[in-house]
């Protein structure tokens, strides 16, 4: 909670030991199903980042704030976490609208977002850092991949919001020079319930494979229509982007078995880090609780912040960005990089098939770290696609 | 002599429910006219339609021998100079009797010509003599709602009075008043009767024979007869659905 | 079987009742009159218990009423036939009468209407199965009449019962309080400004005004003149 | 063919469910007039009951009996509702009677509340319910598969539409709260005890919600935030059938949810939300009050 | 008497805010020129439901047209290619129609405020025109704004989608961070408030406004003294309509966002609460209303992020169950408790019409 300062002396927070970073996402409203998970990670590392000693000696203070699921309200946050707490950094958002409602907050005060979610790409603010995947490390090589060893025909259905009509159009461009067809593109209105006349479409397009984009409870709704359609993964297996372990347990383990995801990082991945980290996270927040990839990038954000101060020996915004470039760390999903150019992060890419116990079978991985490329500059066939 | 008011073969018709099978009346200009009957007659319903609050599935009626207010919306029918008081009192309970009579007072009731609108020192004048006239100058900026039953029913009477409708319809306007006051609601009637003519349902038999010149008996939705009290009064039909043994 | 003592009364502001002493003997019809506003439908709904007591007594049948709900009072003999009927228009007219008898103890209660009803008031009968919001005004008031005797009441309350009802009707609503007065003993106050009708019914009256009685006593031996100077505006 | 066969059965399985949501708050609403914004959270506890009952098996029952819970959710839900609702129109509701506008604000702080406590109870994040083994799969008669769990759900509606109307209409008990709802004073002079019947409306009418809920765990998810995707579609579902109208609401159910999924089925979810909402204001231009509605006499 | 005290809370209430900037933060100066906006939306509807018994659950559909409109001028201001960012991605190459004539900031300024009015004219006609009232006519209004918030949602490439419009910059070529702009803009804020207060007074206190109460009593019962309550609904209707939509634009220009969740149910019931907390009889009442919930809200999710909406949730069961006519009806029993005055009138009265 933020004392109320009423006229605001311009005391940067970085006084006295302690160093305040804004934690901004949403705690109420439809989004907390996912936000929440994402404001315990940072927590924790932020507590074990204490526990070692601080960054430059200081203990990071978290200010909370809540998003309320409202874009508005994630811009007027942001805004009393720069102007008035004057945080040092805020790590927040999941959705791209509240990103996008963020971005020039961040940038007309010259602040800093750590935003920890996979999103559509086609975008580098100077005062973002985006330690989520950007398109070309999830959604092209998933895309790739379903083609190899899934099928041609695929059956696109997603949130109607920004990442899935985004990134829609880039599996479109993709599949036109790769040889796949896109055989019925279907968008439903957040929070959308009911499934089964898409389900019916699904059943007339007898595609190979859907790719989702379904973003939150709809996903709930969609497998579980899915399965009482009679549709298992053996007859049509589904690839969905934003369905993480918690999401399954939302929807209960058994539903999704056998179908597909594509992230950076599952809480099966065979790591040290990995290890350490489920166990601290369960043991902070209950053995129930399960991580997931936006978890542990949100985790990971406070790191590489932290790391990225301490090699530049400053909190101010423009040191950090500069020092940023090239950091290293040994994350739960594996090693990663900050790209100082796009301030994105290297990471690898991962498939993996659910089990009966809602965890994942990694399939596949992309063996190496992919750079990051928002604007897919370096693939010709997506030349078409914004600039 | 000239009608200001003629029906035709009214029917209506609620769901099935015949309320009216045909009525025929016919209102002289500047008389009084009585109209008695049964409950459940239909009068209620003639002068609903009348007014356009009830449409009628058949017949016509005519205004000034001219107009047909079958057709017209409920306030046109009153631009043309039509007035009715309900049964039941119905006024602005939020309003002060001196706000409703505002209103209500004979004006452009456009929307544009209300926003301009203007209180005239003639048009006060006006409206707090009908308070006097009404006994209720003294009540005049309370709520209507805290006024008593017959209070309202004096406030709703001012309302029509204060349009000087050509025609007025009255719904059992003495209901709930006390002896003194329907004298006092008859002489009223009486002296609004010298500008326009009135059609009034009642079911006070003393008070239709002092005011009446000539009645009308509705029964089952048609007009059953017709003349003077007198008259009335002997016909064996009418004792036999109405007036009962007194009378 | 009804006493009222020094009863104060009113709308939150304003008092209407000041000081009104009234006792209604079992079995007897109580005529109330009074001008326009003195107070007579106010006085009933403090009877009824639709407005609070201020100061004062009401007494009936050996219990003192201060501030019980309307239904108590209901299920302890008291009916009420409101001022503008307050039938429930959405409802059937059987579905009115059927309520009527709530006040009567689910022991003795029956789901079919008592035949007598309909012989006093056949326009009822006709009308079973109408909507009550669709009837006449006399109608809905003889289904408001009606819906208060159901029940056999010990005191029914009645507020200007006879307004807007045919001549005919009316004769025979005087001879029906009448007869249920006698036979069933029941006690009626009757609020009427018919004084006619009063004096047709009643065994006494009394007058009502400025927030007090003015004038009570036998309806047979009762001097016109001065009541009229009483009612006089 | 089939598509078509399977789509009407869909629109009937969607209108039933958009039923099962609405039938509590016809009662709350269409009866009392109470214009309940908590009415989805009810729906909430409903979920969130059988979620806690499925737990209590898996810990204290073993495994063979497990998919005996749902049938003891279906009552338990209703029951949890109601008790909830009982104590909401006691603290709250009862005082809102003669101001049914400003039920509309105090029922919005109730499930401002209401939201956020089950949030502090279950967690942020969804919660799961696996249907008993005995719901899943289909029937499936030549080519058309026909869920089992929709038909539960068609069943369950059935089941209660029927005890509801023949509650309403057929017991004094419902008359009493047809009048007491019409015309609160007159009742009670009748030796109607108000006080009761409002807290039997109320309870039922929750009560109802509680078992939507329960019934919604087998197609949709469980969160805090569930009621707030079927408060609306509730709402003009009672409005297009007329305020106060069972039958009504049952046909309006129905016709929403067979239009919305043939609209979809040639168009897009978003294209047909934008029609039957449409559709909904179109209808009420033609039918101010509603499919069932009736023009009362009263002036106003 | 009682006018002057009137006039004694509007000056306090004017007063305060326009010494606020210099007391606050820019932050909190920032929030409260929100709520100023939303104040004005207050007026409008104390208007609408108060006065006239009309409840709109809708009008986060006319904020959300004119903060559209001032939107769209401010993202094609704010695009050098000349295009918004967001139809790039969505492949579009030049402005779409609609989207040219908002080049112009004072077309885009008049539309803010014209297409809220003829929208709500329209629908307001045929609503009342068939008579369509109370909780029924609150309901279409809900449906008018799902039907909306689900077509700019659904139609990305126009409209941004979820997303909605932001990233802005500057009006006119200034820049809309800059201090002097915002207080500038608040002070514009402060004044159109006031102007849209005073406007609403003025139509309350003459015959119109006892009209429009007469509507809330019984719109039929007009019919039959010649009025056509309709028109008066209408004109009424679209005014406040027509406030809201100022209201929008100058939120875009000072929060720099607008989306389609902001003209969504939650919203416009919102909208209600405030008119309902501050006294939907008042004027004023409404305008304060609006500024102490939304100041509420802020603190409250400042100061407990996690239960914050328990304590609003909380704080509106009360004032709904304890002060039926919000803080106005509040302000104005304490008067009369200090007044005896005015139940010496009120026993005179009663004695008057005792005597009648
Ligand atoms: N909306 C309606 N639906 C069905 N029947 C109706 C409707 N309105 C009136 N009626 C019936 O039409 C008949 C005539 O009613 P109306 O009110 O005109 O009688 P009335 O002559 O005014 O009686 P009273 O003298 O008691 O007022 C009555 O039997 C009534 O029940
Ligand atoms: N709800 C109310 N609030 C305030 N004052 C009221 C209210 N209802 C009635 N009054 C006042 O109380 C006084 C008595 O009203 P009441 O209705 O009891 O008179 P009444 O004797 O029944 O008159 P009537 O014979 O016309 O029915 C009237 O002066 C009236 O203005
Ligand atoms: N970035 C997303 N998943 O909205
Ligand atoms: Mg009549
Ligand atoms: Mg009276």
């Amino acid at each position: 909670p933020a004392k109320e300062t009423g006229s605001d002396t311009s005391s940067s927070s970085s006084d006295g030991d302690t160093v305040q970073v804004g934690i901004l996402h949403s705690l109420s409203g439809t989004m907390a199903i996912s936000e929440v998970s994402l404001r315990d990670a940072e927590l924790m590392a932020i507590e074990e980042i204490n526990a070692a000693g601080g960054v430059l000696g200081k203990q990071i203070e978290p200010i909370i704030e809540d998003g309320a699921s409202d874009w508005p309200t994630f811009a007027e946050k942001a805004k009393k976490l720069l102007q008035q707490d004057k945080v040092a950094t805020i790590f927040g958002g999941w959705t791209s609208a509240s990103r996008k409602a963020m971005l020039p907050v961040v940038e007309q005060n010259n602040g800093l977002l750590w935003y920890p979610v996979q999103y559509e790409g086609m975008e580098e603010s100077p005062n973002i850092f985006y330690t989520g995947a950007t398109t070309n490390q999830q959604i092209v090589p998933a895309v790739d991949w379903m083609l190899e060893n899934v099928g041609k025909d695929i059956f696109l259905v997603g949130s109607d919001y920004v990442f899935p009509r985004t990134a829609n159009k880039i599996v479109n461009a993709q599949l036109e020079t790769k040889g796949g067809t896109a055989v019925a593109e279907e968008y439903t209105p957040l929070g959308h319930t009911d499934y089964n006349t898409i389900i019916n479409k699904i059943k007339t397009a007898k595609p190979d494979v859907i790719f989702n984009t379904l973003n939150g409870d709809s996903n709930v709704a969609f497998f579980k229509q899915l399965q009482d359609a009679g549709i298992s993964a053996d007859d049509i297996p589904v690839l969905s982007v934003s369905v993480a372990e918690e999401e399954i347990r939302g929807i209960g383990t058994t539903v999704l078995e056998g179908h597909y995801a594509a992230w950076n990082y599952f809480q099966t991945t065979d790591t040290p880090e990995n290890i350490e980290f489920v166990e601290n996270y369960k043991a902070k927040y209950g053995d129930d609780r399960v991580t997931g990839d936006p978890i542990e990038a949100a985790y990971i954000a406070v790191y590489l912040w932290a790391e990225a101060v301490k090699k530049a020996g400053s909190f101010d915004v423009e040191k950090v960005k500069e020092a940023s470039d090239g950091i290293e760390f040994k994350a739960p999903g594996g090693v990663v990089k900050i790209d100082g150019e796009t301030q994105h992060i290297y990471k690898t890419v991962r498939i993996g098939e659910v089990q009966a116990n809602g965890q994942f079978k990694e399939v596949w991985n992309s063996g190496e770290l992919i750079k990051p490329d928002p604007y897919l500059k370096t693939y010709d066939w997506a030349s078409g696609l914004g600039q | 002599m000239q009608l200001i008011l003629s029906c035709h073969n009214v029917m209506v018709d609620f769901s099935g429910f015949k309320a009216l099978q045909g009525v025929d009346l016919q209102v002289q200009n500047g008389e009084i006219l009585f109209l008695i009957g049964p409950n459940g007659a239909g009068k209620t319903t003639l002068l609903d339609v009348i007014c356009g609050k009830t449409k009628s599935t058949n017949g016509e009626v005519l205004f000034n021998e001219r107009i047909s207010l079958t057709k017209l919306p409920e306030q046109k029918i009153v631009h043309e100079g039509v007035a009715r008081k309900f049964q039941a009192p119905s006024i602005f309970l939020q309003l002060t009797p001196f706000e409703i009579l505002e209103i209500a007072m004979k004006q452009k009731k456009g929307l544009f010509s209300i926003l301009i609108a203007k209180m005239s020192k003639a048009q006060q004048e006006k409206i707090e003599l009908l308070l006097k006239k009404i006994n209720l100058y003294d009540v005049r900026n309370d709520l209507a709602g805290s006024l008593a039953h017959g209070q309202k029913q004096w406030l709703e009477i001012g309302m029509q009075l204060i349009q000087e409708p050509k025609l007025l319809l009255l719904d059992e306007p003495i209901a709930g008043m006390s002896g003194e006051e329907r004298t006092k609601t008859g002489e009223l009637i009486k002296e609004i009767a010298k500008t326009c003519s009135v059609l009034i349902v009642e079911h006070d038999m003393d008070f239709v024979r002092k005011f009446s010149t000539r009645v009308v008996v509705m029964h089952e939705g048609r007009v059953l007869c017709e003349g003077t009290m007198e008259e009335i009064k002997e016909n064996e039909e009418v004792k036999n659905v109405y007036l009962g043994r007194s009378g | 079987m009804l006493s009222v003592y020094d009863l104060q009364a009113g709308y939150d502001e304003t008092m209407i009742l000041r000081n009104v002493q009234l006792k209604i003997p079992k079995g007897k019809i109580v005529g109330l009159l009074g001008r326009n506003g003195v107070g007579k439908t106010t006085l009933i709904k403090v009877l009824m218990g639709l407005l609070p007591v201020v100061h004062g007594k009401i007494q009936f049948e050996e219990k003192e009423w201060r501030n019980e709900r309307p239904e108590h009072r209901a299920r302890a003999g008291m009916a009420y036939v409101p001022q503008g009927r307050e039938i429930f228009s959405d409802l059937t007219i059987k579905e009115n009468l059927l309520l009527g008898m709530e006040a009567i103890p689910k022991s003795k209660r029956s789901s079919v209407i008592p035949q007598e009803i309909f012989e006093w008031f056949p326009v009822l009968e006709e009308m079973i199965n109408r909507k009550g919001g669709d009837l006449s005004g006399g109608q809905q008031q003889q289904l408001a009449i009606a819906r208060a005797i159901i029940s056999n009441p010990k005191l029914l309350l009645l507020d200007e019962p006879m307004e807007g009802i045919q001549p005919s009707i009316i004769q025979l609503i005087q001879d029906v309080l009448v007869k249920i007065s006698r036979e069933k003993e029941m006690s009626i106050l009757l609020v009427e400004h018919n004084l006619d009708a009063v004096l047709a019914c009643a065994d006494l009256y009394y007058i009502l005004d400025k927030g007090r009685m003015v004038m009570n006593g036998q309806c047979d031996e009762i001097n016109e003149d001065e009541l009229q100077k009483h009612l006089a505006v | 063919m089939s598509i078509i066969v399977t789509q009407l059965f869909n629109g009937i399985s969607l209108g039933s469910i958009l039923l099962l949501i609405a039938l509590g708050l016809a009662i709350t609403f269409g009866l009392m007039n109470i214009i309940n914004m908590a009415h989805g959270e009810f729906i909430m506890i409903g979920a969130y009951t059988t979620y806690v009952l499925q737990q209590a098996f898996i810990q204290y029952l073993p495994q063979s009996v497990f998919s005996y819970y749902f049938i003891i959710a279906i009552p338990l839900s209703f029951i949890v509702a109601a008790l909830i609702g009982l104590l909401m129109e006691k603290t709250v509701v009862r005082f809102l009677y003669e101001r049914p506008l400003d039920s509309l604000l105090a029922t919005w702080g109730v499930s401002l509340i209401l939201q956020q406590v089950a949030r502090s109870i279950f967690g942020a994040p969804n919660v799961a319910v696996v249907a008993p083994e005995w719901l899943n799969g289909a029937l499936t008669l030549n080519v058309i598969t026909f869920p089992y769990k929709r038909l539960f759900i068609i069943a369950l509606v059935l089941m209660s539409i029927f005890t509801l109307v023949l509650y309403l209409y057929k017991t004094p008990s419902g008359r009493r709260m047809k009048a007491v709802t019409l015309n609160r004073d007159m009742a009670s002079c009748l030796g109607v005890s108000t006080r009761r019947v409002d807290s039997t409306a109320f309870a039922l009418g929750s009560g109802f919600a509680g078992f939507a809920g329960c019934a919604l765990t087998l197609i949709g998810s469980i969160g805090p935030t569930l009621g707030t995707a079927y408060i609306v579609d509730a709402f003009m579902i009672v409005i297009l059938g007329g305020v106060g109208k069972l039958k009504g609401t049952i046909i309006a159910a129905l016709m929403l949810g067979i239009l919305s999924t043939f609209v979809e089925l040639s168009t897009s979810a978003t294209i047909a939300k934008v029609i039957v909402f449409a559709f909904i204001i179109i209808f009420l231009q033609w039918k101010p009050t509603g499919l069932a509605g009736v023009k009362v006499r009263a002036l106003d | 008497m009682k006018k002057y005290s009137q006039g004694a809370y509007y000056g306090l209430f004017f007063l305060l805010i326009f010494i606020a900037p210099f007391m606050l933060s820019d932050f909190r100066v920032g929030l409260l020129a929100k709520f100023l906006c939303f104040a004005i939306i207050a007026v409008g509807i104390s208007l609408i439901w108060g006065y006239t018994g009309i409840l709109s659950l809708g009008h986060g559909v006319f904020f959300g047209l004119g903060a559209y409109c001032m939107g769209m001028y401010l993202k094609i201001e704010a695009s050098p290619s000349g295009v918004p960012d967001f139809m790039e991605w969505n492949g579009i190459t030049e402005l779409p129609f609609i989207w040219t004539l908002f080049k112009n900031p004072f077309f885009a300024i008049s539309a803010a405020v014209i297409l809220p009015f003829l929208i709500a004219s329209i629908i307001g006609y045929f609503t009342f025109k068939n008579r369509i009232k109370g909780v029924f006519f609150s309901l279409i209004s809900q449906a008018v704004v799902v039907v909306t918030v689900t077509l700019f949602i659904g139609s990305q490439q126009i409209t941004g989608g979820t997303s909605g419009l932001t990233n802005f910059f500057t009006v006119f070529q200034l820049p809309l961070a800059d201090p002097e702009i915002k207080r500038l803009l608040y002070f514009l804020t402060a004044i159109l408030l006031a102007a849209v207060m005073s406007l609403s007074l003025l139509l309350t206190k003459t015959r119109f406004g006892r009209l429009l109460i007469a509507i809330r009593d019984g719109e039929n019962r007009l019919r039959f003294l010649g009025y056509n309550p309709v028109s008066f609904k209408v004109f009424i209707y679209a005014l406040s309509a027509a406030f809201s939509g100022v209201a929008g634009a100058l939120f875009v220009l000072q929060v720099g966002i607008i989306s389609p969740e902001m003209m969504g149910i939650i919203p416009s019931i919102e909208m209600v609460l405030w008119v309902a907390i501050g006294g939907r009889h008042s004027i004023l009442g409404a305008a304060i209303g609006a500024i102490l919930t939304n100041s509420a809200k802020s603190f409250l999710s400042e100061a407990y992020p996690e239960f914050w909406t328990i304590f609003l949730g909380g704080l509106f069961l009360l004032v709904v169950l304890y002060l039926p006519n919000g803080l106005a009806g509040l302000v104005q029993n304490v008067q009369k408790r200090f007044s005896k005055k005015d139940k010496k009138e009120a026993e005179k009265h009663a004695a008057d019409s005792l005597v009648s």
